[in-house]
């Protein structure tokens, strides 16, 4: 009888150490934040900044992209990897708000600006002074009811300062013009009808004395444009649609996309089922760039409504591709579309970096487009040829993109169906990045890539429109993607199209990236790290713990003392931090469209916030 | 002491022993035998004896006269049916109430009638025609009938609650998932299949071992009357095939209860998992409905032809071999449902094949007749009209087998046709001919021959006007299970035939139902075999008394009472104070063991009740699986609870 | 209107159900052969009862005997079944065979999404635009072999059209379909043959076959947007449509109504009929929007208890949608 | 008929009886047509001056509150007016949480079946106009089924949907409190 339990005691006691080693082993999966270099930054002739669209830096910091070709490099130099550790907290500023912050502070004469998320506050603070204290408050009051149509957290990707005006949109559709330094109202135009289901939220681009607009409602079954107002009046200049005949798109005799898919008469209405295209979505809320020497600009249009591809047979066309357009009337000049009859939510309204590259012998004038698709595209934007499309991250929805006709070539087995879920699609309906733009540093050749690592199970069902509801006839769980980790920062050779290193972190990146001629590259995470690493190896040197998780702009201006400074905006929410902001029920894992069953720990590693934080080294 | 002398003292010993014991009662004859035998096997007293019975022919005759009742019920509901029917875009009846009303039909005929009729007659039967005592675990046999009552029970008073089920007999999901099903109207359904299963599976398990191991000694395998090979085939099918509707009864309850994902077909569930599990028991069902028919067939052809039915063998090959065939074409019930076209070839000729045995076994009844001299009593009517209804039926069934043809006639009105055509034809026509038949055994008086007649043909005929118009119903369009059908497409007249048939066939039952009533008191007194039958049921008096056989009878061949000259020899040396009975060898039927039969006992109830408790709470709660298990437990192990056996060895009868 | 809608199989108005006549008369032929045989030694086995001396009966002490003459009948009954359901089975399968080849080349492809009580009629096409969405009612050209792909968004149902071809399972997650060949212009009528909840006994729908040219006029017409109305009566009527209950679950091409929960109604009055059970006309529409529960207790469609004005305003509407 | 056998059916009629006041079941398919009138929801829970008023309950409550028909129309209106695209399975987005406690305006039947109609001043839309009173019942009783309110045996497991919140046979049922740190 002994020797049975004493058998027993011991397969016990082995049993309890194997538990306890395998929860150890899977604590320390590998460790976050520190950097795995695969090859180093290309030496000689790399990519540089378009001077037109990238001036020397004057110390402000007038738009989100920094300039017209979105490089979000400053050309500030006091703060390098070395003395990056001994940064310290200037000052602070709570925003009174606890929705999603990305937008980045604008600094221009001495002020910094603030635009907040709903209900749209416009702060100014006077930099002079220390502790700079509100010079002013502008307050839209835009209506309470458009929380109810904006889908993924009614946040703001801010303002733009042009020759004396401040420019920002409200979530309940209009775009205002404030005089920057009294504060008073100069227009206001209402552009947006949330009856309809359409909000603004994206951060207008001043460029040819217009202030580019783009509605958002995607997910609401709203007919995307994007419109031209004049910058001194607010008055209407030109309206471009992205779906429906030509002369709503503004396709003319101009019109010479680079690729025969592309080319046809009123596609935006033969690539649809009849009448989809009113209510197909194509909006546009990201980001805009600008080439002043063509006086063309670039954007990305959204994705097709509904998510259930079966719904729209067709390639959708003009959406989840890239329009060239003329600034002053608003003509489209070429378009390439990145995911015909886009079957995952995959909007492309990433940023757009305008870069010149080294291509046999000469400079070629190209953009940079890190896609939510996964793939890392360099295209020649005169014409929109891509030049090289390589996957900057694991994706196992498209098997590649063929260079010859530009399509790219989807993986059918992961082809959505009404009436089964499809699992283990990655990216994700977010992308492998999502809206949050990543950095260019012409001095290192690379491109700062924040992005995400996620899977989803994907279940189509038939969606039914009623206009100011959600059109989306989708159940989505998203989940880490493989290696565990939800999120990685990665540095990418464009030339190349390699990572030279990469930082992978636990949870998914909703920040955008800034890089400074001092060689440093700074971003936060979702728990509230903000991080300074090296621009060259991506060793990290510094980082500060934030009151809320870091989705905001982080940007570097000079102070009236001359000083370099680093400000950001700390304030958890967006689509990834909906969870925390619109205090969801984690019990549900398709909340958010399915992104809380990817962050269901969020809560518990973060709280909502809207707090300013500027540093800079001590005297 | 050598050797010889211990084992000498041993046998002084025993034999003083015998003498003090009272074995066969070698002193008892006659009267007092009876007497002493009634005392031993009579049931005991009153209220709980009647409930703690273990006497075959009691829970027989409860089993044939509940399912009569559910018979009677059922049809009535059929009547609600065709007077809905019975004119176009009529609105008697609200759609819900005619889909609970179709769907209370179909499930009560098929498992509240017709699978514990047929049980019902062969726990009756098969004892006394197999001449033994008792069927083999007789308890089990009281808690299979109990089962089954609370099964009906449930079904029916959910019925009479408006929470009854209006799903359909076969319940297809998704229309019977959690989603399109709100309530509990499909989990009753669900559990009123485990309650049936559960009796179905006792009773097929009573059946194999009184068959296999309870035979009179001498009757080997082929001279078991083909009734007995009938229902050892249909009992092994039951078997096989009751689980797979357990499996996936149990599935739809926890899908709708605690919401798993086997019929969801967004998480790789699929509906069709239903329906491939519910036919594989589907198909199978008709046939355990249908074979102890063709062994009433051959009970009554042997009889009333006075002469053994022609080639033996081969209708119990024929037998066998519809039984195993039965479990390979379930597939043709899902002609429609978009499986690949080359596996439906594969089903069509497995249902074209199963056709051969039941056409031979047809051609030795009607050989038997051509050979034999038929005496037209109500039985043998009966067996007539089998023949002429059956046929049709499987004729049509051959035809619904193709499957270019089934694309066009399944869920049709033709199929309405056919099943009833080989259901009621098939099986209710020769049921009505062996109560008639064994009516005497049972209680002892004789139905009266012309009440039979008038109400043979009477369902003869009114179940043909019933029931051949739909053929042309289902050509003419008409589905399934529809409330209604508009006007103008040629649907009203048959509608009509078949209201009338309908009512017609109804007074047909209520006649038959009025002669077994009036004969209970009025009919002519039954000597042992009116008929002059051949098998051993009739060696015994009607209706036999608790121990069936004063003397177990040995036999020597497939008639025993027509090739014995004077008496039945017998078998002697079983106790008398003891309830005891004889186990022979399977195959040849030698005496092989004495086995004590269990008393009368209230345990089974007991766990019955427990068991329903249990399933019907398990209904409205996942816990009640945990908690209602744990009653059921207590009741089986009183009910195993092992009775110390302080008789000492008896000697084996040489 | 009350047109003889045929939903029968002897309307026989293409080549499957023409294939499953000929079919169902050799079955018919063999099997009442086969029938006549059994009865005929059914009438022997009862006629020769007056030759009662040769019977092997337990009177007769014979009972052990048998005719030597039953053994051989034995034999070439089991032969004859066995060869009659072979030639069965091998006709069975040539006829499947070529239906099955017949769906290989077809030229139109139309999608059928069941319903719980009523079909959703799609028909695709290469280009896009060019598709046509309608409800309960198919217009197929005589000739042509069109291939109707079958799902469901919620229960079972099953395809049926008695005079152009067998029925095929609409099945929630799973893909069928089935291949029509109209040869002869007309009405027909089908039915849901696969019991799917309260109101399966009225979800029927129309296959008007026409010929070719009259099919592309029908066609061309499907693709028209719904006309503005002109009469002040209809105007108020499609304030009320566009504005209140109808549009969260119908659409009308051409107007902010775009839901897809209930039937397309752009051309609901050139149809046929009318919630998938009654022919189409004034009165049945307006009994039908006024009190749908009350035609089709259980039916999606709520009764939203009309005002009188509102009632005469909607319908006026609805019959515009020529 | 034996004496036991009229006693055994007299002890049936009794339990038919008995258990005939569940109607749980009973599918009232409203054959006749509903005068449109507004649900008189009554505000989330306040302060009354002078005392507090007694509330009567809604008389249309118990006819949706625990009723399975309705409940399970309610689910399929709930995905088919795109309820889903807003408070997802329960777990909120834009719209608040519906699975939790935390009820800003009321978490009785027909608080909420106002709050479907009205709308609410941060994104609710109004579905007065959209929905017949019938259908925002139902709606209501499909939404307190979230939160566990309605007895077990009224509510469907799952939906033949994306598998997404725990079974609502399992749910336990949370404790409704009444206000929420009210957001601007």
């Amino acid at each position: 009888m002994q020797r049975v339990a004493c058998a027993y005691l011991v397969t016990l006691l082995c049993t309890a150490g194997a538990a306890l080693t395998a929860c150890h082993r899977s604590e320390q999966r590998q460790q976050y934040g520190s950097a795995t270099v695969y090859g180093t930054a290309p030496a000689g002739n790399h990519a540089v900044a378009p001077p037109a669209a990238s001036p020397a830096d004057d110390g402000n910091w007038t738009m989100p992209s920094k300039d017209y070709a979105a490089t979000r490099f400053s050309g500030l130099n006091q703060i390098n990897p070395g003395n990056v550790s001994k940064l310290a907290l200037s000052f602070t500023f709570s925003t009174a708000t606890t929705h999603g912050y990305e937008a980045p502070p604008l600094v221009v004469n001495n002020t910094m600006y603030l635009i907040t998320p709903f209900p749209n506050y416009l702060y100014a603070l006077d930099l002079t002074k220390p502790g700079a204290p509100t010079k002013w408050v502008f307050k839209p009051k835009p209506v309470a009811a458009s929380q109810g149509v904006a889908c993924c957290d009614t946040v703001n990707r801010g303002a733009v300062y042009d020759n004396g005006k401040i420019f920002f949109n409200t979530l309940d559709g209009q775009t205002i013009a404030v005089d920057a330094d009294s504060g008073q109202q100069v227009w206001r135009t209402q552009l947006g009808d949330i009856q309809k289901g359409e909000t603004i939220t994206m951060a207008p681009l001043v460029a040819g004395g217009k202030v580019l607009v783009g509605n958002s409602g995607g997910e609401m079954g709203v007919r995307g444009w994007v419109a031209a107002l004049d910058e001194g009046s607010g008055k209407l200049a030109w309206r471009a649609f992205n779906t429906g005949p030509d002369k709503d798109v503004l396709i003319g005799s101009r019109f010479k996309p680079f690729y025969k898919s592309d080319q046809g008469k009123d596609l935006g209405v033969k690539t649809w089922p009849p009448e989809a295209w009113k209510i197909g979505g194509g909006t546009v809320w990201g980001w805009l760039s600008y080439d002043p020497e063509t006086k063309l600009i670039y954007y990305g249009v959204g994705n097709p409504g509904p998510w259930n591809p079966d719904q729209r047979p067709g390639d959708n066309k003009w959406t989840t591709g890239v329009f060239a357009r003329d600034v002053s009337t608003g003509e489209a000049v070429w378009f390439y579309q990145t995911t015909p009859h886009d079957l995952f939510d995959h909007d492309d309204i990433n940023e757009i970096i305008l870069a010149d590259i080294p291509w046999n012998g000469q400079r070629r004038p190209v953009m940079f487009r890190p896609a939510r698709a996964g793939f890392f595209y360099v295209q020649d934007r005169r014409t929109g040829q891509v030049l090289s499309a390589a996957p900057y991250g694991y994706v196992n929805g498209y098997r590649g993109v063929d260079l010859k006709t530009g399509q790219i070539i989807p993986n059918h087995d992961k082809d959505p169906k009404v009436g089964r879920v499809v699992r283990d699609i990655c990216p994700a309906a977010p992308g492998l990045k999502d809206w949050n733009p990543s950095a260019f540093s012409p001095v290192t050749g690379l491109v700062y890539i924040p992005h995400n690592n996620l899977c989803m199970d994907f279940g189509a069902m038939q969606a039914n429109y009623i206009s100011g509801t959600p059109y989306v006839g989708a159940d989505v769980k998203m989940y880490a993607g493989p290696g565990g980790n939800r999120g990685a920062f990665t540095a990418w050779d464009p030339i190349h199209q390699k990572k030279v290193w990469e930082i992978p972190e636990d949870l998914p990146l909703w920040s955008p990236a800034l890089v400074t001629a001092g060689g440093v590259v700074f971003y936060g995470t979702m728990d509230g790290w903000f991080k300074a690493v090296d621009a060259r190896t991506g060793k990290q040197l510094w980082q500060f713990k934030a009151g809320s998780g870091i989705i905001g702009q982080p940007i570097s201006y000079k102070g009236p003392d001359g000083r370099q400074y680093i400000a950001f905006v700390a304030g958890v929410g967006g689509w990834a931090g909906a969870v925390v902001s619109a205090k969801m029920d984690t019990r549900d894992p398709t909340g958010a469209l399915g992104f809380v069953n990817a962050v269901k720990d969020l809560p518990q590693k973060t709280t909502a916030g809207g707090m300013l934080y500027v540093f800079t080294l001590p005297r | 002491m050598t050797e010889l002398e211990r084992v000498r003292a041993e046998d002084q010993r025993l034999a003083k022993e015998r003498q003090r014991i009272a074995r066969d009662g070698p002193k008892l004859t006659g009267a007092k035998l009876e007497a002493r035998l009634e005392r031993t096997w009579r049931r005991p007293p009153g209220i709980l004896g009647w409930l703690a019975t273990v006497d075959h022919k009691e829970i027989g005759r409860r089993y044939i006269i509940t399912a009569l009742l559910f018979l009677a019920l059922g049809g009535m509901l059929s009547l609600a049916m065709r007077l809905q029917l019975a004119q176009p875009d009529s609105n008697l009846i609200s759609p819900q109430r005619y889909n609970e009303l179709f769907t209370m039909h179909g499930s009560t005929m098929m498992f509240l009638f017709a699978v514990p009729v047929m049980e019902g007659v062969a726990v009756f039967i098969i004892p006394l025609m197999l001449g033994t005592r008792s069927t083999a675990f007789p308890r089990l046999n009281a808690f299979s009938y109990y089962m089954y009552l609370f099964g009906g029970l449930l079904l029916w008073v959910a019925f009479l609650l408006n929470i009854g089920p209006d799903i359909g007999w076969f319940a297809y999901t998704p229309l019977s998932g959690p989603q399109f099903s709100p309530g509990k109207r499909a989990d009753i359904w669900a559990q009123m299949i485990t309650f049936t299963e559960v009796s179905a599976l006792a009773a097929a398990v009573v059946l194999i071992c009184t068959i296999l191991k309870a035979r009179a000694p001498g009757m080997t395998l082929a001279r078991m009357p083909l009734f007995a090979w009938a229902m050892l085939v249909v009992a092994v099918m039951i078997v096989f095939s009751m689980p797979s509707i357990a499996l996936c009864s149990g599935m739809l309850i926890s899908d709708r209860l605690v919401g798993t994902q086997f019929y969801n077909h967004y998480e790789h569930g699929d509906a069709l998992l239903w329906q491939h599990l519910f036919w594989f028991f589907g198909h199978p069902e008709v046939y355990i409905i249908f074979l102890p028919a063709t062994g009433f067939v051959s009970v009554i052809t042997e009889t009333f032809c006075r002469r053994p039915i022609f080639a033996y063998p081969v209708v119990v090959l024929a037998l066998i071999s519809t039984g195993i065939l039965a479990f390979g074409l379930w597939v043709h019930h899902m002609f429609a449902t978009g499986l690949p076209r080359v596996g439906y070839s594969f089903y069509t000729s497995a249902s074209m094949t199963v056709a051969i045995p039941t056409g031979l076994q047809i051609f030795c009844w009607l050989a038997t007749m051509w050979d034999g001299r038929p005496r037209f009593q109500v039985p043998m009517l009966y067996v007539v009209g089998f023949i002429v209804t059956f046929v049709i039926g499987g004729l049509s069934g051959v035809i619904i087998a193709s499957v270019p043809l089934d694309l066009q006639l399944h869920d049709t009105y033709f199929i309405v046709a056919h099943f009833h055509y080989v259901l009621i034809g098939g099986a209710v026509f020769p049921l009505l001919g062996i109560l008639t038949y064994w009516f005497p055994k049972i209680t002892g008086r004789m139905m009266s021959e012309t009440l039979g007649k008038i109400g043979f043909w009477m369902l003869f005929l009114g179940f043909q006007l019933a029931f051949f118009p739909m053929h042309f119903a289902g050509l003419l369009g008409m589905p399934r299970r529809v409330y209604t059908y508009p006007a103008g497409l040629g649907l009203e007249l048959p509608n009509l035939l078949s209201t009338i048939g309908a009512f017609v066939v109804a007074t047909a039952v209520g006649l038959f139902v009025v002669n077994g009533l009036y004969s209970l008191y009025r009919g002519a007194i039954a000597p042992p075999n009116p008929w002059e039958a051949s098998t051993l049921e009739w060696a015994t008096t009607s209706p036999p008394p608790p121990y069936n056989f004063a003397h177990v009878p040995v036999v020597d061949s497939k008639t025993p009472l027509w090739d014995a000259e004077g008496e039945l020899p017998v078998v002697t040396g079983l106790r008398v104070d003891e309830k005891e009975t004889l186990l022979t060898t399977v195959v040849a039927a030698s005496p092989d063991l004495r086995e004590p039969v269990p008393a009368a006992s209230l345990w089974p109830l007991i766990l019955s009740i427990a068991v329903a408790v249990f399933f019907i709470s398990s209904i409205f709660s996942p816990w009640a699986v945990l908690f209602g298990s744990i009653p059921c437990a207590i009741a089986a192990a009183a009910w195993f609870w092992p009775k110390e056996l302080n008789r000492n060895p008896e000697p084996v009868i040489t | 209107m009350s047109i003889q809608h045929y939903q029968s199989i002897f309307g026989n108005a293409a080549t499957e159900v023409r294939q499953f006549n000929t079919l169902f008369v050799i079955f018919l032929v063999v099997c009442a052969v086969m029938y006549v045989a059994v009865i005929a030694f059914l009438i022997a086995g009862i006629a020769r009862r007056r030759r009662a001396a040769e019977a092997n009966t337990v009177e007769e002490g014979r009972h052990h005997e048998s005719d030597p003459a039953m053994r051989t009948g034995l034999i070439a009954w089991g032969a004859v079944v066995g060869t009659g359901l072979v030639a069965l089975a091998i006709a069975s399968f040539v006829a499947d065979r070529s239906m099955a080849n017949a769906a290989a080349h077809e030229k139109l492809s139309i999608t059928v999404t069941g319903n719980q009580w009523w079909w959703d009629v799609q028909y695709n096409a290469a280009d896009n635009s060019k598709m046509v969405r309608t409800a309960n009612e198919l217009h197929l050209p005589v000739g042509v072999p069109v291939r109707i792909m079958l799902k469901s968004n919620d229960v079972i149902h099953s395809f049926w059209v008695p005079s152009l071809a067998g029925k095929q399972d609409l099945i929630p997650g799973r893909d069928t379909d089935i291949t029509i060949t109209p040869q002869k212009v007309g009405i027909y009528r089908g039915q849901c043959a696969e019991y799917c909840g309260a109101e399966h006994a009225k979800m029927a729908l129309v296959v008007d076959v026409d010929s070719y040219p009259d099919f592309i006029k029908w066609w061309q017409h499907q693709l028209q947007t719904a006309p503005k109305p002109t009469t002040p009566l209809a105007l108020a009527g499609y304030n009320y449509v566009t504005s209140r209950n109808c549009s969260a679950c119908h659409a009308i091409a051409g107007t902010p109504a775009s839901a897809t929960v209930g039937p397309d109604l752009t051309h609901l009055a050139s149809r046929r009929t009318l919630a998938a059970s009654m022919p189409m006309s004034e009165g049945n529409l307006y009994g039908w929007v006024a009190d749908p529960q009350s035609i089709k207790p259980g039916t999606k469609m709520p009764t939203i208890g009309l005002e009188p004005n509102e009632l005469h305003a909607v319908v006026a509407y609805l019959e515009t949608l020529k | 008929m034996s004496s036991r056998f009229r006693a055994s059916l007299a002890l049936l009629a009794v339990a038919t009886l008995a258990l005939a006041a569940c109607d749980r079941e009973e599918r009232h398919s409203r054959a006749k047509p509903m005068g449109e009138t507004v649900p008189a929801g009554t505000s989330p829970d306040t302060i009354w001056p002078g005392g507090t008023v007694p509330q009567t309950l809604d008389p249309r409550a118990k006819l949706y509150d625990n009723n399975a028909p309705a409940i399970s129309q309610g689910q399929s209106l709930y995905s088919q007016m795109n309820c889903g695209g807003c408070h997802s399975h329960g777990g909120g987005g834009m719209g608040p949480a519906l699975m939790d406690d935390e009820w800003r305006y009321g978490g009785r039947i027909d608080q909420i079946a106002t709050s479907i109609a009205e709308g609410r001043p941060n994104g609710m839309p109004s579905w007065r106009s959209k929905l017949t009173e019938d259908q925002i019942w139902q709606l209501a009783a499909y939404v307190r089924s979230m939160s566990g309110q309605p007895s077990k045996d009224a509510v469907n497991s799952r939906a033949d949907a994306m598998s997404a919140t725990a079974p609502q046979t399992l749910t336990p049922r949370e404790t409704v409190q009444t206000s929420d740190t009210a957001e601007q």
